[in-house]
């Protein structure tokens, strides 16, 4: 028990972000609204994108941006003084599919809106199976 | 980084993403997200990644609210669960 | 130019994407010269890739300039030279097919509907390229989102599919993701060369454990591997014919050529088959997907949703054979990914033609098709045959190298569900042979009405359909040539 | 349903939870993560291209060909909005309304009526709801600030945080505003759809353009030191002006695409008043 407390406290960003995604996990699979469920989808994207930006932090070291500005070159810079920069530009990435993948997820939830008028996915099956 | 503020700020980004999945409106739930968005652009911000907090503030609570509250105007608020 | 090949296949797809997409708002006529000319570059590309690594051995590309593990690089060995020969062609020869029925279903969207399908092509062939485990991830959305873009201008029930497919496939996404994640937190790099090269004293670690284990439920979840694939026929069945006859052949095999890469270059045959010894687990999954598959196709009274359990079927084969752990089912599955591309995109084709001509795809509409569309059918029992297994056609050569490697593995289960689905195959398609060998029943009796007149597609889509039926042979002829000179280089020494 | 997804939820996070028991401790500076490719980055960049922020210098220099495939992809998420929700052609409704601005009279027409072309009238539609002085003006004035900071954060991306992609969001923001604060139709006069459209994917033309170009001057596909013969300065001010290159083309192609999902969302792609 002793040393599970050190664990826990050592590495609480990465159990902060099993828990959130699972919630989103559980969201996509148990939501019954097609929108709650595209929440829930943002919900699991951000988790990841927050696994790995606690990869990316380093104790005693401030962000990516050299101090020295334009033009020193010359100067030694020392990489345990700065954040690993690496995890953050693959975020960037994975923020930006995020976006595009929520934008694609509301035209279809508006396609199927403007069909079978509701987003309750019980209420689409059942219009479905009475045709 | 103090661990009192650290420790709210995951509270809350707990607490958001639960009451955005919860509550009974499409609407409140578009917000709610936003201000889980907002939340998480903080903590990373604490975090030192301030590239990925400033596009999380302008992508994930600027823009992606604002998709979430249009496609909701277009559609209903309606939720059952 | 010959040394920019593997950078020119992905790019000349992509820039003509952006072309076709500012024509669309110019002169809609200059889309299909566009993109058949740069898939026509792509194909030439990937042949003239393929003929160079047969003689120089593997060809590494750096993006940007910047040596591998700080950049990324490409690395095109005999398994991605084959595949992006296979996924380019199919590209091809699917466009010049589809064009009629293109304008028929999107007469005033065709120039969005080209930039999505191209997009789609360079997202597909930059997976099969890419040696980088991340750079993979952004070409799996960019495949991913194009997809559900063309699946979605279906029928009315498209939109509530694909987004399910949607929902799965961003799991799926994510869960490949998190695996990548989890390599790069023990190891710092995220080049697939390098990560192999780091990995060996880690294989006791539970996170490379957890890392390949995520990354392959993600990949299963894309490729619709048994107990995940109940996205798929809804998915596809509803979608407009090019793209179903785009998406069905191509994105679960680029999966599977995904996957393949992860156990033979990421983590090495050791590791996966002898350190985990998931194998046996693994093909009895397999050995379910492919049965489930095969009865539920039995149901289906519709022949485009029967065709896409048949897929789920044959992505059983594949992973099946990959994880026998054997060099002879190894082979069969790389092998397979080849058959398989092309007569899936031969059977779907033909649904292509039928839609086209007698605008449905159930059993009762196939009425009478012998008669009416000859050529077309033709080519159907080409296809027909070659999922079947009979000897010409290339899918016998598959599925005997399946067979050898469960027998060499002595998993007999496997051997029985690959007969067994080839029994039910033949089920399958004689009797949609006999619904279309006999004529409408009409209302009068007399025997005085006139047969139907020859009706057949357009020559732009019956050409490249007996293009494709001839290649199924060709390369059923030369499977040796394919296996003794391709394949065999493609696995590594370890595996026996 | 919920108690499979509740299954399913406590078997992944309980895998996980397993898994993440061999991490190293978190921001442990020894871990395999900051000690094998991080430092070359963070040692390097400054020599390798002069930039100062790491991340600009990773993302668009040596990681430029997945920034590349993530620009693609928002244009694609463009693209695929467009052709899902647009609809083209679509048939005038039968009567339409007109509101004369200065006197606040709506004018309701009939099928095939027009009405004499003057910046008097506007067009509305069933619903509408006065826009508000205040809101109007407030954002009127705000906007061109907004734009101005927007260009700020894509060329001073080099030694800031920022770049196309923050700046590009909230360049499409202002426009988004715009159509917040008045109504989509004011938007579609300042940004047209056909502008939108093409302006987008020469967004990333200019990227692959650029990287194409460096192919062309005979180095590798984005290898900005090929640009150096061009722009006369040496390799290494070349690397920093092709991200520079590059940055402008994200930034294009993140506007619009912002504006164009959000014209077809907000209208379900019928291009009417919007929200």
């Amino acid at each position: 028990m002793s040393e599970l407390i050190p664990t826990i406290i050592a590495k609480y960003n990465y159990w902060i972000y099993i828990t959130l995604m699972m919630i989103g996990l559980y969201a996509m699979i148990a939501k019954n609204n097609l929108v709650k469920k595209i929440v829930g989808m943002n919900i699991f994207q951000t988790a990841i994108i927050l696994f790995y930006v606690s990869i990316g932090v380093k104790k005693g070291a401030t962000i990516p941006i050299s101090t020295g500005g334009h033009g020193a070159a010359h100067e030694v810079v020392h990489a345990a003084d700065y954040l690993n920069p690496l995890p953050h530009v693959l975020m960037l990435t994975a923020i930006v599919v995020g976006v595009a993948t929520l934008g694609v997820a509301l035209a279809l939830a508006l396609r199927i809106y403007s069909r079978y008028n509701t987003l309750e996915e019980d209420e689409i099956l059942a219009k479905i199976r009475k045709k | 980084m103090f661990w009192q503020i650290d420790l709210a700020i995951l509270t809350l980004v707990v607490v958001t993403a639960v009451g955005s999945l919860m509550v009974k409106d499409l609407l409140g739930a578009a917000i709610l997200f936003g201000a889980y968005s907002f939340l998480m652009c903080l903590l990373w911000s604490i975090m030192g990644a301030v590239d990925v907090a400033f596009t999380e503030a302008s992508v994930g609570a600027g823009v992606s609210s604002v998709f979430f509250v249009a496609a909701v105007f277009r559609t209903s608020r309606r939720t059952k669960d | 130019m010959s040394q920019q090949y593997p950078v020119l296949i992905v790019i000349v797809p992509l820039l003509s994407a952006f072309a076709i997409s500012i024509a669309g708002w110019v002169n809609k006529r200059l889309c299909f010269p566009i993109i058949v000319t740069a898939l026509g570059v792509a194909v030439y590309a990937s042949v003239g890739l393929l003929l160079t690594v047969l003689e120089k051995g593997v060809v590494i590309y750096h993006l940007g300039g910047w040596p591998p593990p700080v950049g990324i690089a490409y690395y095109v060995d005999h398994l991605n030279g084959l595949v992006l020969v296979v996924v380019s062609l199919v590209a091809l020869l699917n466009v010049i097919a589809c064009k009629k029925s293109i304008e028929l279903e999107f007469p005033d969207k065709a120039a969005p509907f080209y930039t999505l399908y191209i997009l789609m092509v360079t997202g597909l062939l930059g997976i099969v390229v890419t040696g980088d485990a991340f750079n993979l991830y952004v070409l799996l959305e960019i495949a991913a989102l194009t997809g559900y873009g063309l699946l979605a201008m279906g029928e009315e029930r498209a939109p509530l599919s694909t987004l399910n497919y949607l929902y799965m496939g961003t799991i799926g996404a994510c869960f490949y993701l998190l695996g990548v994640g989890y390599l790069y937190i023990v190891t710092g790099s995220l080049n697939m060369v390098d990560i192999a090269r780091l990995l060996p004293p880690l294989y006791q670690s539970k996170a490379v454990l957890a890392a390949f284990i995520i990354c392959m439920v993600g990949v299963w979840l894309k490729m619709a591997f048994f107990p995940l694939h109940a996205w798929l026929p809804n998915a596809y069945t509803h979608a407009p014919s090019a793209a179903s006859s785009l998406i069905a052949p191509l994105v679960t095999k680029v999966m599977v050529y995904v996957m393949i890469r992860l156990i033979l270059t990421v983590f090495t045959p050791e590791f996966a088959f002898a350190t985990l010894a998931l194998n046996n687990v693994v093909v009895w999954l397999a050995v379910i997907a492919i049965v489930m598959g095969a009865i539920l196709a039995l149901a289906e009274r519709n022949l485009k949703k029967m065709l896409t359990f048949i897929i789920v079927a044959e992505v059983g084969y594949m992973v099946g054979g990959a994880w026998l752990g054997n060099r002879a089912g190894m082979t069969g599955a790389i092998l397979h990914i080849v058959n398989d591309a092309l007569m899936t995109l031969c059977v779907f084709l033909v649904v292509d033609n039928i839609v086209y001509k007698v605008k449905g795809y159930a059993f009762e509409d196939l009425q009478g098709l012998f008669r009416k569309m000859p050529f077309t059918m033709g080519a159907f029992v080409v296809g027909a045959m070659s999922i079947i297994g009979v000897p010409p056609t290339c899918g016998f050569f598959s599925k005997w190298y399946l067979i050898l490697g469960a027998l060499q593995a002595g998993h007999y289960g496997f051997v029985a569900a690959l007969i067994f689905s080839s029994l039910v195959s033949v089920v399958l398609f004689f009797r949609i042979f006999e619904i279309c060998y006999y004529e409408p029943f009409s209302d009068h009796h007399g025997h005085d009405h006139p047969p139907e007149p020859m009706d057949e597609a357009p020559l732009l889509m019956v050409v490249p359909l007996l293009i494709v039926a001839v290649i199924l042979i060709l390369v059923g002829l030369y499977t040796g040539d394919i296996v003794n000179h391709v394949i065999k280089f493609a696995i590594p020494e370890g595996l026996v | 349903m919920k108690i499979i997804g509740l299954i399913i939820t406590i078997i992944t996070g309980a895998f996980l939870v397993y898994a993440a028991v061999d991490f190293p401790a978190w921001a442990d500076p020894n871990s395999p993560a900051s000690t094998y490719l991080s430092p070359y980055f963070i040692e390097n960049s400054m020599k390798d291209t002069s930039v100062p922020n790491f991340v600009t210098s990773l993302l668009a220099d040596y990681r430029g060909f997945d920034t590349m495939f993530e620009t693609t992809v928002i244009f694609t998420a463009g693209l695929v909005c467009f052709i899902l929700l647009r609809i083209s052609g679509g048939k005038e409704p039968e009567t339409r309304h007109y509101r004369h601005v200065l006197t606040g009279v709506t004018v309701t027409l009939k099928e095939g009526r027009k009405i004499p072309a003057s910046e008097d009238f506007e067009r509305i539609d069933d619903l509408w709801t006065p826009p508000d002085l205040i809101i109007k003006t407030g954002c009127r004035l705000m906007i061109p600030f907004i734009q101005l900071f927007a260009l700020y954060v894509i060329a001073h991306g080099h030694s800031s945080p920022g770049g196309g992609f923050q700046g590009g969001v909230i360049l499409g923001a202002s426009i988004i505003l715009l159509a917040i604060s008045h109504d989509l139709r004011t938007a579609l006069e300042r940004m047209r759809e056909k502008v939108v459209a093409i302006l987008c994917p020469v967004g990333v033309a200019i990227y692959a353009g650029t990287g194409t170009l460096c192919l062309l001057l005979g180095l590798n596909f984005l290898d900005y030191s090929a640009l150096a013969s061009v722009l006369h300065v040496d390799p290494i001010s070349a690397r920093s002006h092709g991200i520079l290159m590059v940055e402008i083309g994200v930034g294009i192609a993140v506007m619009t695409t912002m504006i164009w999902i959000y014209n077809n969302i907000s209208s379900a792609g019928k291009y009417n008043q919007g929200l």
